[in-house]
């Protein structure tokens, strides 16, 4: 579904490259998370894929970014805006502000592309429902939560119908309570067949909802695996990331020998209690 | 969550299609200007604005918006032209060194029931029209959406843009920044004031225009609109009938030799 | 420095009671966080402590001061308050001379200010990017910047409004650095936050907010053992605690340390 | 950002020449014919007609070079339009409230003139005065052709180099506040006789009391006011695109082309090699 091969960027008029021979593979209908610390190059890496790099920044992009079938440097923006779509950060950016209320701002984009009133209608509703924002439909955009917010943002990307789509850091400026309603849309959406890529640094909730993950470090997108595997790799420590407490105290009890050495590392609640669990249920040495 | 004037309610005013009273609005301005008599005015006003306000139920707070914009201007307008009108002869009072024209008086009354004419319909458009409903009429009509995205947004920033600008009074405050002092300082701390909210503002702007384009606002297609404008085909004859109104009201001065 | 909150409540203009009745002491030099969900109160509260809020109702005193009749810009000498934005307060073109706006405008002395702005540069990590444009750093640094321009006034008492958002693993360990060497220098730290293993490992005391109330206040590890307040509050446990819970234990380590050392006691 | 972004096709580009032209042509045949045509200001029928000459043919002229401006504009700079406005009006408002004697109300028009053009400055001007009109006061729209006048003059000021220097910001200032007041006169004159404000009133009523005629005692009391105004909006707006990271100041077209800002400042993260100290 994505396809990055030996992507090198530059900033226009800088000789730094902020990312150097990066290669991603993606497969449809899955959630990748990319990790890394900050001034990695996450949001470079976030535009690159959904076509704002070189189309909108400029720039010295090299390599070929393949998404949906579409070579991105070879259609014109608006094109490739209809294969990918990027939720930003800031759902307060995201909102157009062009429209007074959710339902309207929901159409925004199929307003611009020229689509039928009913079967705007019809995506609003249909939208509104995925994410569970019926509610909000009539309020102003303006005079919602940071959570719903965001919600309203993420609907506003998936009304456009993109099958590729690309969150960067959605849930940094969310209380806890957004955070968990964002990432459980990020379940439905891959239910519904949606290819999602997440840039996020929430390690205990990137493993519950993420299939694989990728670590962006030194310019490079430097490894992957499944999500339990990596997260709970030890190097993340290196490339500044950290780890869970999970996964610390999992460590540091096979350290002191309490956990089996060959045990797998646990990232999440989930992953902890059983490890635990079956520790606690053998006889003490 | 906006900084309009719009003072919502259900009545026909507000019901109306907002092209229809913005020609009416505009066809009400052509006419006090085209004949230069004040009782026209006055006749307007009575017959048109007055009627409209009330049905509108908007009326209290057209005449308290209206006044605080127009007891000034009326008042400077009055005592000004008044004292100093050039083309003033008749001397009606007199105290010291100031006298009073009738001229001048009558000049003052022509273009006092002007501005009081345009300060009082384009109130009421604006106190019975939602802004967002202009802009969809008006896109309706053909009007480039940049402009409605233009005016639509700044609506909902501007409050963003005040609580942002308390923030950062606030923040500055906490860094000990007093607002005590001579003007030579005061103005000296604006820098730390003015700075942050045009950094920030500005620089959220390259996020605003990513997102804008990933909804395909660069897309070169015929737009369509989520909700229709309500319109009706005596809308549309009451439109053409006020437009040949104004152009009637430029030719009466000329026609009648007035000018 | 000590400060209190005496019967404390808040109502805003609109009429919105935001903090109603709350009482705390904080005796100086303590490292003291308040928890909850957004719109809990805990920024009104705490914003009283520099006169951005007077209270409608009770006091609030700041050493021998209450805060009422002092001005934000007296109280800055006395509480440093890192604000959650940075982009809220950075203006200047280098690093160096916006953390050094708050002590010039405390009238300190050119040697001291010179020496504080150092420190403070130096403890955030950003002694190289001194000369740096704040706007060309991430909001990391940014983040960082508006915490140096703090601690460069050398206040008593300093507030940190959600410090660890949008920091990466570095910027927290900083951070919690940061709170350990004020509390040694006798100063009295002050936090938000919703990030609760920060909470856990880095403060002596919790207090949990909801709805303008304090519904618990005392150890981290007694505040995240009590389910039901938590709950009503919708905070989370930390992690381990969150863990402990699941595995049944009574007891809730809140560090990895006191977790893997109360394993063997777990096993049947 | 780029130039990528839409490229209108080439019929629209000349439709839109000519929205700039006739609008042009109609905002200064507008004012010809009020100066030159003068009613002789006792007539008060002939005077009412000049009123909506002057309404008229400034709203007129005003829309068409917003038209045929907006188009030329991409999605970036569509973008920053509603936060130049929204600053125009904040501290415009803030200023007033304040109660200086200068108005301040068109920083946001001139910056972005300075970052983006004169296209965009004038669709940041008539804008200004329409959101004014929607929600403090109506008697800002008629207005609204002058903060176009600023827009324009701002946009070539910079395309001249005049913000490169920091005393050259203020002449091209006091110039564009010349020429705005000149072209606000008639309005003040014919459509509110001279009582656009308390202040404003009795300077005008003074000027008369000595023998001018209404149009020339507007035009006076918009030269005693505007150049200042305008000559601070500069300066300001200098201080602010100084202050701006040279960063954020590269990413615009217009910037880079006609060198703005003079110095090329380096956009890579200024190495800072030498350990820094802290120098006062």
């Amino acid at each position: 579904m994505i396809d990055l091969a030996d992507v090198s960027y530059a900033y226009p008029d800088t000789d730094h490259y902020v990312l150097s021979h990066v290669n991603l593979k993606v497969e449809p209908g899955t959630v990748t998370g990319i990790v890394g610390a900050s001034g990695s190059g996450k949001t470079t890496l976030a535009k690159i894929i959904s076509g704002f790099i070189p189309h909108v920044d400029g720039g010295e992009l090299s390599g070929s970014v393949v998404v949906d079938g579409a070579t991105i440097a070879d259609v014109t923006l608006s094109e490739a805006v209809s294969h990918v779509g990027l939720v930003i950060q800031s759902p307060f950016n995201q909102i157009s502000g062009a429209k007074f209320t959710v339902r309207e701002e929901l159409a925004f984009g199929l307003e611009n592309l020229g689509v039928a009133r009913e079967e705007m209608a019809e995506r609003v509703t249909a939208v509104a429902e995925l994410l569970g924002i019926t509610g909000l439909l009539e309020r102003s955009p303006y005079a919602l939560s940071g959570g719903q917010q965001q919600l309203v943002a993420i609907a506003s990307m998936i009304i456009m119908n993109t099958p590729v789509l690309v969150m960067d850091e959605p849930t940094s400026q969310l209380d806890p309570g957004g955070t968990r309603m964002v990432f459980d849309v990020m379940s439905s959406l891959r239910d519904a067949g949606i290819t999602l890529v997440v840039f996020e640094h929430k390690l205990e909730l990137l493993r519950e909802h993420a299939d694989i993950v990728h670590v962006l470090a030194e310019s490079q997108l430097i490894a992957s695996g499944p999500s339990r595997a990596m997260l709970a790799d030890p190097r993340l420590e290196k490339w500044g990331i950290g780890s869970t407490r999970f996964t610390a105290a999992a460590a540091a009890a096979r350290d002191r020998k309490l956990l089996s050495k060959d045990a797998e590392l646990p990232v999440s609640l989930t992953d902890a209690v059983p490890e635990f669990r079956a520790f606690a249920a053998k006889k003490g040495a | 969550m906006s900084t309009t004037l719009f003072d919502n309610r259900k009545s026909v005013i507000h019901r109306l299609n907002p092209v229809t009273k913005l020609i009416a609005l505009l066809a009400i301005i052509v006419i006090v200007f085209a004949i230069p008599l004040w009782w026209v005015a006055g006749i307007i006003i009575v017959v048109i604005v007055v009627p409209a306000a009330v049905i509108s139920g908007s009326g209290g707070r057209l005449l308290k918006l209206s006044l605080r914009i127009l007891l000034p201007i009326l008042l400077v307008l009055f005592i000004v032209q008044g004292l100093t009108f050039p083309g003033g002869t008749t001397v009606i009072w007199q105290w010291g060194i100031i006298d009073i024209t009738s001229e001048g008086l009558l000049f003052a009354l022509g273009v006092g029931s002007r501005i009081v004419v345009l300060v009082l319909a384009s109130m009421l458009l604006v106190l019975t029209t939602h802004p967002g409903d202009l802009m969809s009429a008006l896109s309706e009509r053909g009007m480039s959406p940049k402009f409605a995205y233009i005016i639509s947004s700044t609506l909902q920033l501007i409050p963003a843009f005040r609580v942002r600008a308390d923030s950062i009074l606030l923040a500055q405050q906490a860094r000990g920044l007093s607002l005590k002092g001579s003007p030579f300082r005061r103005i000296k701390i604006m820098l730390p004031l003015l700075s942050p909210l045009v950094l920030g503002m500005f620089t959220d702007v390259e996020e605003r225009s990513t997102a804008m384009e990933a909804r395909a606002f660069g897309s070169t297609a015929k737009r369509t609109a989520l909700i229709p404008v309500p319109d009706s085909t005596v809308q549309n004859v009451s439109r053409w009938v006020l437009i040949v109104l104004a152009l009637a009201a430029v030719a009466t001065p000329i026609v009648l030799g007035l000018l | 420095m000590d400060v209190s909150f005496d019967g404390v409540r808040y109502t805003y203009p609109g009429g919105v009671e935001a903090v109603k009745g709350v009482t705390l002491a904080i005796p100086s030099g303590q490292r003291f966080a308040i928890v909850g969900q957004n719109g809990a109160g805990k920024t009104t509260l705490v914003r009283h402590l520099n006169g951005i809020f007077q209270p409608t109702e009770g006091t609030v005193h700041v050493g021998d001061w209450t805060t009422t009749g002092h001005t934000i810009a007296e109280l800055s000498a006395k509480v440093g308050y890192v604000f959650q934005n940075p982009d809220e307060q950075l203006f200047a073109r280098r690093v160096i001379d916006d953390v050094a706006f708050g002590p010039r405008n405390l009238g300190f002395d050119l040697d001291r200010a010179e020496a504080l702005v150092a420190a403070a540069l130096e403890q955030t990590g950003l002694s190289a990017e001194a000369e740096t444009h704040p706007h060309h750093l991430s909001l990391s640094e940014r983040k960082r910047v508006a915490l140096a321009a703090v601690l460069a006034m050398d206040t008593p008492i300093v507030v940190l409004d959600e410090p660890t958002t949008g920091q990466d693993e570095r910027g927290v360990r900083m951070i919690a650095t940061i709170v350990e060497k004020l509390q040694s220098e006798g100063r009295t730290v002050i936090a938000i936050t919703h990030d609760m293993d920060f909470c856990a490992e880095n403060f002596e005391r919790t207090v949990v907010m909801a709805q303008g109330e304090v519904l618990a206040d005392g150890a981290p590890s007694e505040v995240f053992i009590q389910d039901a307040v938590l709950e009503k509050a919708r905070v989370e446990a930390p992690q381990l605690a969150r863990l402990a819970d699941a595995l049944g234990w009574a007891s809730r380590p809140l560090t990895v340390d006191s977790f893997v050392d109360s394993l063997p006691a777990h096993r049947r | 950002m780029s130039s990528t972004a839409t490229t209108p096709a080439d019929s629209k580009k000349t439709r839109n020449r000519i929205f700039i032209a006739v609008g042009t042509i109609i905002i200064v045949a507008t004012y010809l014919y009020l100066v030159v045509g003068q009613p002789t200001d006792i007539a008060a029928s002939s005077f009412s007609q000049s009123g909506l000459i002057a309404i008229a043919g400034y709203v007129i002229g005003a829309i068409l070079l917003a038209v045929g401006a907006i188009h030329r504009l991409p999605t970036a700079t569509v973008a920053m339009v509603p936060v130049a406005i929204a600053l125009n009006i904040v501290v415009g408002q803030l200023v007033s409230v304040i109660g200086i004697p200068v108005y301040l109300d068109s920083i946001g028009t001139v910056l972005v003139s300075a970052l983006a053009g004169p296209a965009a400055g004038v669709v940041t001007g008539i804008l200004t005065n329409v959101i004014w009109g929607l929600t403090l006061s109506p008697i800002a729209l008629p207005y609204a052709v002058v903060q176009v006048v600023i827009g324009v003059m701002a946009g070539y000021a910079a395309r001249l180099g005049m913000f490169r220097l920091f005393y050259l910001a203020p002449v091209a200032g006091a110039v564009t506040g010349f020429v705005s007041a000149i072209v606000s006169a008639p309005i003040s004159a014919f459509v509110f006789g001279g009582a656009t404000g308390g202040g404003t009133g009795a300077i005008v009523g003074a000027f008369q009391a000595m023998g001018n005629s209404l149009l020339a005692s507007t035009t006076l009391q918009g030269l005693l006011s505007d150049p200042l105004d305008k000559a601070i909006v500069f300066t300001i707006v200098v201080l602010i695109l100084a202050a701006l990271p040279s960063r954020f100041r590269q990413r615009f077209p217009f910037m880079r082309q006609y060198n703005v800002f003079g110095r090329k400042a380096p956009v890579l993260k200024d190495a800072t090699a030498a350990a820094p100290t802290v120098e006062s």
